[in-house]
């Protein structure tokens, strides 16, 4: 800022002319629409889905079990060399609780979003999915949760065939 | 030519029009895996940039370097998305080493044209929202347009355009990388439907998947990879305007200024005789012709006529698209350039197998964005 | 490039999904004020640039070229030559036309630039580079200070 | 192997960062690169070569959006180039300006950075959506603000790090914002308000976030013969740094973003900066989130992992701290046009360095700075230093 700046551009555009309709615009829908090759790894671990089975990618040379599976080690930049299946068990590695919807309005029903570190995978291989069953002021770290899956015959082979992770009581599995 | 910085590896994945069977992750390590495999590097030692050329709406997500760099051997090291095609992350690769920080750079480029079900919508999406999208219709009328103009101002023929499609899809019958290639006749061509007059439906490349990855290297480190260097003699990039209505419609400025610049770094000053062939953007036929021009191959309004008598066959004085082009390869998207570069790397290396052209040590590679853009790169390369 | 394939077509899966946002455009500083001429007074206006001298079509800010700012508009009229045109057959899907339209980019007098936009009431091989064409302008009550409160240019008479 | 080329700033310019602003990208576009040209006393003609910074096509709501905005760039019939990294966008453009100029293909590079949030209708956040994996992510209803917050929650947790600490950073950066003349939401503000603040997403509330904003920023860059000519007091760009993380962010410990050590790294061994808290005078670092403030200047080695908090509260990187961080007022105070807001830094370095930067100026005449910014799935560091 130069000190010599006297005047900054800009012109302002104040959001209740906005809404009014004062402000001249175009409107418009773009068309984009995909259907995105899952491809090798991702087609196999969206099957297990719908057989209720969490599908891993093991790579010998790092001997890291890593989840989503993917057909490469990015470490050791080298071809995976099996799948596996992990347990649909695991811990809570971080959580956050949403008061918001996408379009960022208030929801009634809080969501709780958390990074969830599943069993038999390698430590810190985490997934993104939701909790439930639980009261979001009762959730900790490193809480012990378990997959709530849809009915077999509901399931189409999606992330969301795991309705949501719920805690592990006392004396459960 | 100057031997400052070179291509020392080169891989390919593709090209067919839809690859149901990979994701564009897997296509993208495909292509890596072969590269660093030629160039004899491990990506997680010996590349100091990786370079991705890509566009979101092409992809279907934001932000789309995010999902790029395990792939691509990348992974807490330095690689970023050049918006644009794969020859524009040639040039930023040598602009790269050039500055004396780096020696060895990966550019990749790839295309999964096949995952996008509105092609059309996402082409409209790119013209100025204000001025020209409320037109509506399809973008390819841009191309009509263009056409009518460059066939006006420069008396070529439509058989001439014509002669491009013929030309091309038979070389792509020799290509394991190409995916359209045919043996058409002139009559084929001209009797196709007419769809943008005075474009034709067999003159438009259609679209493929596939992807390249490049290793480059600066002068020290490619002579200790490889005994076959091929050297980038020079770069250049222009975008003429991307408004519709101030650019010059009979001619490519852009790849004129291109050129200008490539020539110019790589101390061409009579193309016509020290280019041995080039590989140049003919994603619409008439695009082989205004580029060659652009390029300085021949005087303005002589293509066609070069073309008609052969001179740009694979046997021809100035072989053009020796590859099929895209009208054989189709269009890849971001990696239209780079499937260019590959066909001209090949070539220098004594590669190229049925399609190899004797004789052979300079040529020039060019690529255009595509609609409704006024952009394009040039590469001049050595054996 | 893995170790395995999949070989069962069957078991290849594709994900369907799309770009969800929609967009609202403000005009800008020169598109507001372009608009507005062509809706309130039916008029194609083009902005001079001081220092070049160049009477850019659409008005813009700035010159493209000097990158200086344009302050100075001036009337460019209705009426213009066809610089390029095309016919096209199919629709924004692709899928064939019944009718086709006919693109085209029209330069006015004097000016530098010009505008894209259709062209109606004539045949598709009755149009010509340099034909004489006007600007065909939906009733004012009807326009809302779009590009298509134009519906067309037509060839003159 | 090539002789290396120092490479200077001699100008830079900025548009008002607001919610809504009425020019169109392009326009913005102009407005910052005229001003910037202008402190440099260049003219169009004279730049070689112009870098375009922008984020998302899907904020703007155009396909290829960095040819859509070129007229506006000043790149007519010259080499130009778009680079993108997602929210590292702003201080990676000038990188990329940099290597233009460092590889001796030119001697003046534009260098502009661009964003229109608002054309994205009804809210921006629904561009965000499109930032995730399709198949893992976005069926769940994913936003930006859950990822971020489960970062934050756990920087916290492993550090044992309080809310008001974190706060503080928002009171500060309001604060600075004060005295910037481009500021979208300057404010004096206690710990207090912003831990009563709307609970967006815990630990996320709405005082901890930046805005969505439009706003545009630019800077001139030239070779060292040319700069010499053109002022007495150029400034340095010595180092450049940046690195990615896997896209498998969930696979990552999201306390620490290794990523920013990693370009951090980088850039100081090209500047030979070995102990970053007493060579760095000054820090632009970057900031949507308050609690990232923290997380960066941890990543940057400004600090010891887990120490920012501490240094915050003690008043450290106030203004007229030992080691002040974000002079401007921040993204949290001056606004977020995604790109716009990075190269917003590394135009606020440029005039601290230059002792320009008026009612915002740190004391003492500091003449090592550093800007850095973050984005993609909270995966790259961009980071550079730039010394008077």
């Amino acid at each position: 800022m130069s000190e010599k700046i006297k005047e900054y551009p800009g012109v302002r555009i104040k959001t209740a002319d906005l809404r009014a309709g004062l402000v001249p615009l175009v409107k418009y829908k773009p068309e984009a629409k995909y259907a995105w090759s899952a491809g090798i790894a991702m087609s196999r671990f969206l099957e297990e889905l719908k057989n209720g089975r969490i599908l891993a990618s093991v790579c010998k040379k790092c001997g890291r079990i890593a989840v989503p599976p993917r057909v490469f080690c990015e470490f050791c930049f080298k071809p995976i060399d099996e799948y596996t299946y992990v347990k649909d068990t695991g811990k809570i590695n971080t959580y956050s609780v949403s008061f918001i919807a996408a379009d960022a309005s208030r929801v009634k029903e809080p969501t709780i979003v958390a990074v969830i570190e599943l069993d038999g995978a390698s430590p810190g291989m985490g997934i993104l999915h939701k909790i439930g069953e639980i009261d979001w002021k009762e959730v900790k770290f490193g809480m012990r949760v378990k997959a709530v899956w849809k009915p077999p015959e509901q399931r189409e082979g999606a992330i969301t065939d795991i309705l949501y992770f719920k805690p592990i009581k006392e004396g459960e599995m | 030519m100057k031997k400052e910085v070179a291509i020392v590896g080169v891989g390919c994945a593709g090209f067919q029009p839809v690859t149901p069977e990979l994701s564009y992750k897997e296509i993208m390590f495909e292509a890596a895996v072969r590269a660093y495999e030629d160039a004899g590097v491990n990506p997680r030692r010996d590349i100091d940039a990786f370079i991705t050329c890509a566009e979101d709406y092409w992809e279907g997500f934001s932000i789309f370097d995010e999902f790029v760099p395990d792939q691509l051997g990348a992974v807490l090291k330095n690689l970023f998305t050049v918006s644009a095609d794969g020859l524009f992350g040639l040039a930023t690769a040598y602009m790269l080493i050039k500055t004396g920080h780096f020696d060895v750079v990966a550019v990749e480029a790839h295309s999964k044209a096949s995952d996008i079900l509105t092609y059309e919508g996402i082409v409209n999406f790119a013209f100025d929202p204000i001025l020209n999208r409320p037109l509506g219709g399809h973008p390819y009328y841009v191309a009509g347009m263009e056409m009518m103009r460059y066939l006006c101002e420069t008396g070529t023929s439509p058989e001439e355009c014509a002669q491009v499609v013929v030309k091309n899809k038979r070389n792509a019958l020799a290509n394991p990388h190409a995916c359209y290639g045919a043996k058409l006749t002139v009559e084929d061509v001209l009797n196709s439907e007419i769809q943008f007059y005075p474009l034709k439906k067999l003159e438009i490349s259609p679209i493929s998947d596939g992807c390249v990855v490049f290793v480059v290297a600066s002068k020290d480190a490619a002579e200790k990879l490889t005994d076959k260097p091929i050297w980038v003699g020079g770069v250049g990039w222009c975008t003429e305007t991307p408004c519709l209505e101030t650019r010059d419609w009979g001619r490519a400025v852009h790849t004129e200024l291109a050129a200008k610049m490539a020539y110019k770094m790589a101390g061409i000053n009579n193309p016509v005789k020290e280019i041995d062939f080039a590989e140049v953007c003919d994603m619409f036929a008439y695009k082989e012709l205004m580029h060659m021009e652009a390029l300085g191959l021949c005087r303005r309004g002589e293509a066609g006529q070069l073309v008609k008598e052969g001179v740009t066959e694979r046997d021809g004085e100035m072989p053009v698209n020796p590859s099929g082009g895209m009208l054989g390869m189709g269009y890849a998207l971001e990696a239209s350039g780079l499937q260019r570069l590959l066909e001209a790397v090949l070539q220098l290396r004594g590669q190229a197998g049925k399609r190899q052209i004797e004789d052979i040590e300079t040529c020039v590679v060019q690529t255009w964005r595509g609609i409704p853009t006024a952009t394009s790169a040039v590469a001049v390369l050595s054996g | 490039m893995a170790t395995d394939q999949i070989t069962n077509p069957l078991k290849l899966r594709h994900w369907f999904g799309h770009m969800e946002p929609d967009y609202a455009y403000t005009l800008g500083i020169a598109g507001e004020r372009f608009f507005r001429e062509l809706k309130e007074n039916g008029r194609i206006m083009g902005a001079k640039c001081k220092k070049c001298g160049k009477i850019c079509v659409p008005p813009k800010l700035y010159c493209e070229e000097c990158f200086e700012k344009i302050e100075e508009w001036v009337d460019v009229g209705t009426k213009g030559k066809i610089y390029t045109y095309t016919v096209v057959y199919l629709d924004e899907h692709g899928k064939k036309l019944e009718k086709p339209t006919i693109y085209a980019l029209i330069k006015f007098n004097g000016a530098y630039g010009g505008l894209i936009h259709k062209i109606g009431e004539v045949k598709p091989e009755e149009v010509k580079i340099g034909m004489l064409v006007e600007a065909v302008f939906k009733p004012q009550t009807e326009r809302e200070g779009t590009i298509n409160d134009i519906k067309y240019f037509k060839p003159i008479k | 192997m090539f002789g290396k080329r120092k490479v200077a700033v001699v100008g830079a310019g900025m548009t008002l960062f607001r919610r809504n602003l009425k020019e169109t990208g392009k326009e913005l576009c102009w407005e910052a690169a005229k001003m910037a040209l202008d402190q440099a006393g260049l003219e169009l003609r004279d730049i070689d070569a112009v870098v375009l910074g922008t984020a998302p096509d899907a904020f703007d709501g155009v396909h290829m959006k960095g040819e859509y905005l070129a007229d506006g760039a000043g790149a007519r019939k010259k080499p130009y180039m778009r680079v993108y990294v997602g929210g590292g966008t702003g201080v990676f453009t000038a990188n990329a300006g940099w290597w233009h100029i460092a590889s001796g293909m030119f001697d003046t590079c534009l260098v502009i950075c661009e964003e229109k949030m608002s054309s994205c209708f009804p809210h921006p956040a629904y561009a965000f959506h499109t930032i995730f994996d399709p198949i893992m992510a976005r069926p769940l209803g994913v936003t930006l603000i859950w990822i971020f917050a489960l970062e934050m929650h756990r920087y916290m947790h492993v550090h044992g790090i309080k809310k008001e600490e974190i706060a503080q950073v928002a009171v500060k950066n309001k604060r600075n914002a004060l005295d910037h003349p481009c500021a979208q939401l300057p404010a004096k503000i206690t710990v207090e308000d912003v831990l009563n603040s709307e609970v967006l997403c815990w630990p996320v509330q709405r005082l901890d976030i930046s805005p969505t904003s439009d706003g545009a920023a630019a800077i001139v860059l030239t070779s060292e013969h040319m700069a010499r000519q053109l002022t007495d007091n150029p400034v340095w760009i010595e180092g450049v740094g940046w690195a990615i993380d896997s896209t498998y962010w969930t696979n990552r410990d999201l306390y620490y973003p290794k990523y920013v050590e990693c370009a951090a790294k980088m850039a100081y061994k090209m500047a030979g900066i070995k102990n970053p808290p007493k060579e760095i005078d000054v820090a632009e670092v970057y900031d949507p989130f308050d609690y990232k403030e923290l997380h960066h200047m941890e990543g940057l080695r400004l600090c010891k992992k887990g120490e920012a908090p501490k240094l915050t509260v003690e008043g450290v990187t106030e203004r007229d701290g030992d080691l002040p961080i974000n002079p401007s007022g921040g993204l949290l105070g001056v606004g977020n046009p995604i790109a716009a807001a990075g190269m917003m830094k590394v135009c606020e370095i440029f005039w601290q360095l230059r002792g320009e930067a008026g009612k915002r100026q740190v004391p003492g005449d500091p003449r090592t700075g550093l800007a850095q910014a973050w984005g993609d799935l909270m995966q790259y560091g961009s980071v550079i230093i730039m010394r008077s």
